[in-house]
């Protein structure tokens, strides 16, 4: 499954500006949900908060090879794409909150991020849901010549259900441009893939429907990167879907409360080796593309950044009660 | 002007018509296209319109409405077709979950203008192939839930559907579409709601909907035969549900009786009885009566299911108990 | 002899003793075992039982309960969990069209003894996490469901649901997890039908059943300070429906309050009043009054939430309305 | 995908006696079919009759191979398995008729035959809907230990519904004892394979949850003989599921109101040149296995049992009004 050219290049070729701007994305998804994760332990957020802390490269990957036109679907794990696709994360954190200042007006939270003007479809809470509606966006981009391909986020664990299927069916029957990113973080919730998948590799799946697809390592920003921009020139120039599979870790819990005994400490902290953060970090330091100092720098104003979006969001008004039956119709329709 | 057609034609115009104005409608569904339809609504459709606008689809219900819902977010005004209202059933996360909920749960910022048109019906089908679930639909915030009886209607509400913004069940029933009734020549479009008042009467008011109008109409009729003169509502749209003109007719008649074809628990007569009882408490002068089904999966065997289905004569003996009359009395 | 449990260890012990007892019961749902369920309900099994009684599953609602169908079928007593009643959804097929179909469709030639736990609830979950659906399965003949809201009745519901050769719908709610009440020790079963009456009184009677049976007893304790004695029923099982020991009620109190946590449109509430109305229709002093959810899909935002889902105030109100005391004037 | 067994022989092996059953058990189903259609005409059977006349070969030679303690389980197409596993004529006859002698008592029709003491666990009409409740059973056999496999069979259009991903996941991830038996007869309803599936070839979609598969003639009922006895054979052995293509044809309409405009007089003219009964026919002559004597013996024999099943059906009982509440629950609960 892993790509067979193994001659790609996981070098440094992009230009500084850009190295930094992909080490930017990442520690602001890291430390907004630090952040959150703080915020929840305040009661300041409540439901269900899935943090993406350890994949984090996938987003800025993938969402860096997007031209501006393409859009992103997703799953409820969402802080990420949001993040990357520079929604301001003032409003992300508002919405986490539930204030009127979210994206979502805090009629969303955490699940349910959404920002059209930044490419935001929207992320779905029931597993799967969101893949036939990637799939229709990108029948929709088809049908009206809009050139723009679909980039669709799921987990490992959403393979599994018929949607995944009936999805993959139809956007390669039909020759649809979305790009379909599982990221097997090797467990849905608190079962690993071996109790719930007959094939191990994800990207084994594509081949039921003659979609072509990729294993790639998920901890690698600049591999994540790549590969998404080759996959999006397949789905653009016409040629349907691409599948590809990003290996990567969650960190942390699933949600907040999860004690995590299915996995063992030294399972996360195998992985915690693993950073895509740390490693990035690496790689710029022992490139001599930037320096501690330089890179510290980011992360403070990384820091400063989230701790004005929590004061943002604590200073933000709950929603105005009179607008609850808002939004159920587009039109007024007396609701009880 | 108007002419005679059947209900099967009046979608086809609805379809035609939409499809002509506004390029981004179109249609998609199992065995709408080279099959010509399930009920022949598609006939002829994929020659004139081609395959990107009349798309058969595998048999993935969940997928369809789905892919349905995303297109709609994008841009385009997909009507689908499910065969019929059990494999709905398939599809209703995607209905539930997805359709009524992405307007509001993302603030406005995506409608979702999608129409799913399928059908109720039955006839030796078996258990799994004649159920109704109007009531199911009519339960959900977010959802239009339409079900035309007469072509008129079919012909108007389907263009207006198209035309909302909002999701909507559009749920047609196997055994009227070859009914006939009168159609306006041209262009006209149905506001999606509003109950109406078909036949006037002072003793008793039968509400029903789509095929069970006619069975209304049908005891109304004999009733009046025997001078009990039943005023007849055709529900024509479940959400949202106007049971305001229920209420006003049962201030002038006193009893309501309401004939479904679905099972009498949860279907959509009980929320019509809960909501006129409360509404014209004072006014009723007998309980209200529901007629509906039989609850049982329903039996292939002839002789059973037209025993489970409410027929004329469960109706009119319903006006009758309504209006104390017993039935050796009436005759 | 009885202990003070929690519903949760209510459940569990019915799931242990139905274990010890027989070797085909077993559990299977997404994340049972290894992560202990969701609700942790399942806390311990899969060590105690194994890999082959307490299966983990993929994320596959619909193949989860028709593998439990087949497997009923077989001989196997499967007791699946769907996390949330808000996937039931993805399995309804499966439910509806086949579990509450097969044993009539086949003549009595199958059973199909399956257990579906699942949870209903709510609690800044957003708009696809925070519904009920228990209408929509009490309005399906075939199936039984059971809402049970006190401990004793979770695990003596369970035990008999395991036990029973019908397929039944047990729903469970997050938010009354950790209720604790009296669970007699050792074996009991409970007859899968039949309302109780858990507080009488003779001004008012006040239905409701799971969460809302707390919240209907706050309600008539808080009335009983103002002299109105509320007599409270737990309905328990929502198919078959008791509506008998409703009526009985009624009979006494003349005045009926449904207090529900799903939208009002269509909720238990609308059969329960369409059901008492025909039979209690003399008795009746006032309308039947229906206290539900705002019909909206869920907001996230904590003081929207809180306006959505009924309180103890709304039921109080509503109490007052139906005794046509205004709000004021009982102060 | 198909067998790369070349070597496999389709030679007459079996004895006389057996290779007549199976020619009498094809001419069966054919006759047992054509007598419903003439009896649809007379209004005697209402409701959907999808028949199975061009596919008999893969009902018979599959049940042929089967051992005495499996099972099967299939979709509403469902009269040649009924007939191949033995069940009498005449109560699949006043089946469609809906009377009470009926295998499912008048109550199930056409699409759900049933009749457990012959293993026949139902027809189902929800398409792909009965996969998982094979995959259950199959499920049942393993818990219990008692070995038996399920043959399930089903459609070409089955295999794009998310029923049939997730039953197959289940199926090889818990290798539970199930053969899957696809009836490739390239439509479903009046969709064609190639409009509805990503891939023509439905063996190819076990590969996504590693079950092994094959492609095999279902007009050749010693072809599919062999290959499902090779195939519960792998899955007795507790290997798991198989799953099987049948390459087949359905010489008549959908159900019975079909005017096949999607498809030509010309394709489904080759396709009659396949029948699998005159092959088989011809194959027996020419091999001088039986005389054109003995093949009109047995098909006059045939035909004397189906007018003999109709004049049965015809003079029983309808079901008796007082059952109608019968069965809707197992224990007596008061239905409205
Ligand atoms: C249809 C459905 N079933 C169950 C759930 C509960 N649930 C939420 S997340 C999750 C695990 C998903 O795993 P995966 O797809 O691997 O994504 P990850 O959380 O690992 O990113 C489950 C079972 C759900 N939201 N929707
Ligand atoms: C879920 C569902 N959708 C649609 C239908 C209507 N329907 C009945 S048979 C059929 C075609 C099935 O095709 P296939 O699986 O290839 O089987 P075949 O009829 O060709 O034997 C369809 C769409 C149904 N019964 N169930
Ligand atoms: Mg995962
Ligand atoms: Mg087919």
């Amino acid at each position: 499954m892993t790509s067979p050219d193994g001659s790609r290049t996981k070098d440094l070729t992009l230009g500084k500006d850009d190295l930094l701007h992909l080490y930017r994305q990442m520690v602001a998804i890291r430390k907004f949900e630090e952040r959150a994760a703080e915020q929840y332990a305040h009661g300041k957020i409540g439901g269900f908060l899935h943090l993406y802390i350890g994949e984090e490269a996938i987003a800025v990957g993938a969402i860096d090879a997007m031209e501006d036109r393409d859009h992103v679907v997703t799953h409820y794990r969402d802080h990420g794409y949001a993040i990357a696709l520079g929604t301001d994360p003032r409003r992300l954190m508002a919405e986490l909150f539930g204030r009127s200042t979210g994206v979502a007006g805090g009629r969303g939270g955490s699940m349910h991020f959404a920002d059209p003007e930044h490419n935001f479809w929207g992320g779905y809470a029931i597993v799967a849901g969101h893949l036939p509606i990637a799939t229709g966006l990108a029948l929709a981009s088809q049908y009206l010549e809009q050139n723009y391909v679909v980039l669709c986020f799921f987990g490992d664990g959403a393979t599994n259900n018929g949607a995944f299927h009936e999805s993959l069916n139809f956007a390669s029957l039909w020759k649809l441009p979305v790009l379909f990113i599982c990221e097997n973080n090797q467990y849905g919730m608190g079962t690993a893939v071996e109790y719930a998948s007959a094939v191990r590799e994800m990207a084994k799946k594509a081949i039921a429907y003659d979609i072509p697809a990729e294993r790639i390592d998920g901890q690698d920003v600049l591999e994540v990167r790549e590969a998404v921009k080759k996959a999006l020139d397949h789905c653009r120039a016409g040629n349907g879907p691409f599948f590809l599979e990003a290996l990567t870790y969650r960190f942390r819990g699933h949600s907040m409360a999860d004690p995590e005994a299915y996995r063992t400490k030294e399972e996360v902290e195998e992985w915690r080796r693993e950073d895509p953060i740390l490693r990035f970090r690496g790689k710029l330091l022992a490139e001599g593309v930037a320096t501690e100092d330089e890179l510290n720098a980011i992360d403070s104003e990384v820091d400063a950044q989230m701790e004005e979006a929590v004061r943002f969001a604590d200073e933000s008004p709950v929603p105005d009660p009179s607008t609850l039956t808002d939004y159920v119709y587009t039109e007024p329709v007396a609701v009880r | 002007m108007a002419r005679e057609i059947t209900y099967r034609d009046a979608l086809r115009e609805a379809l035609r018509e939409e499809m002509d104005r506004d390029e981004r409608v179109f249609l998609m569904g199992e065995d709408i296209g080279a099959y010509e339809g399930s009920y022949v609504v598609t006939r002829g459709f994929l020659q004139e319109y081609g395959r990107k606008r009349v798309r058969d689809t595998p048999i993935s219900e969940l997928a369809i409405v789905g892919l349905a819902n995303g297109a709609a977010m994008g841009g385009l005004r997909p009507v689908v077709e499910l065969m019929t209202i059990n494999f709905s059933l398939l599809a209703m996360d995607q209905i539930v979950n997805h359709a009524a909920k992405i307007h509001y749960m993302f603030n406005g910022q995506f409608t979702v203008p999608i129409v799913i048109r399928t059908a109720s019906g039955w006839g030796q089908l078996g258990a799994t192939h004649s159920q109704t679930f109007e009531a199911w639909y009519a339960h959900v915030p977010g959802l239009r839930v339409v079900m035309p009886a007469t072509p008129k209607d079919a012909k108007g509400f389907l263009k207006s559907a198209i035309r909302s913004d909002d999701p909507v069940m559009f749920i047609e029933h196997s055994l009227i579409y070859r009914n006939r009734g009168e159609v306006p020549e041209g262009e006209y479009l149905l506001p999606l709601e509003g109950a109406e008042v078909r036949r006037e009467g002072t003793d008793v008011t039968i509400v029903s909907w789509s095929r069970g109008y006619y069975l209304a109409m049908g005891a109304a009729e004999e009733l009046a035969r025997e001078g009990i003169e039943a005023e007849v509502i055709d529900m024509r749209v479940l959400r949202p549900l106007d049971t305001d003109t229920v209420v006003r007719s049962v201030q002038k008649t006193n009893r309501l009786v309401i004939v479904e074809e679905s099972w009498r628990t949860l279907g959509m007569g009980a929320e019509i009885a809960a909501a006129v009882q409360e509404q014209a408490f004072d006014y009723l002068d007998a309980p209200i009566a529901r007629v509906g089904s039989v609850e049982v999966p329903m039996p292939y065997a002839k002789n059973l299911e037209r025993l489970v289905i409410p027929g004329k004569d469960e109706v009119v003996a319903a006006v009758r108990e309504v209006l104390y009359r017993d039935l050796a009395a009436a005759r």
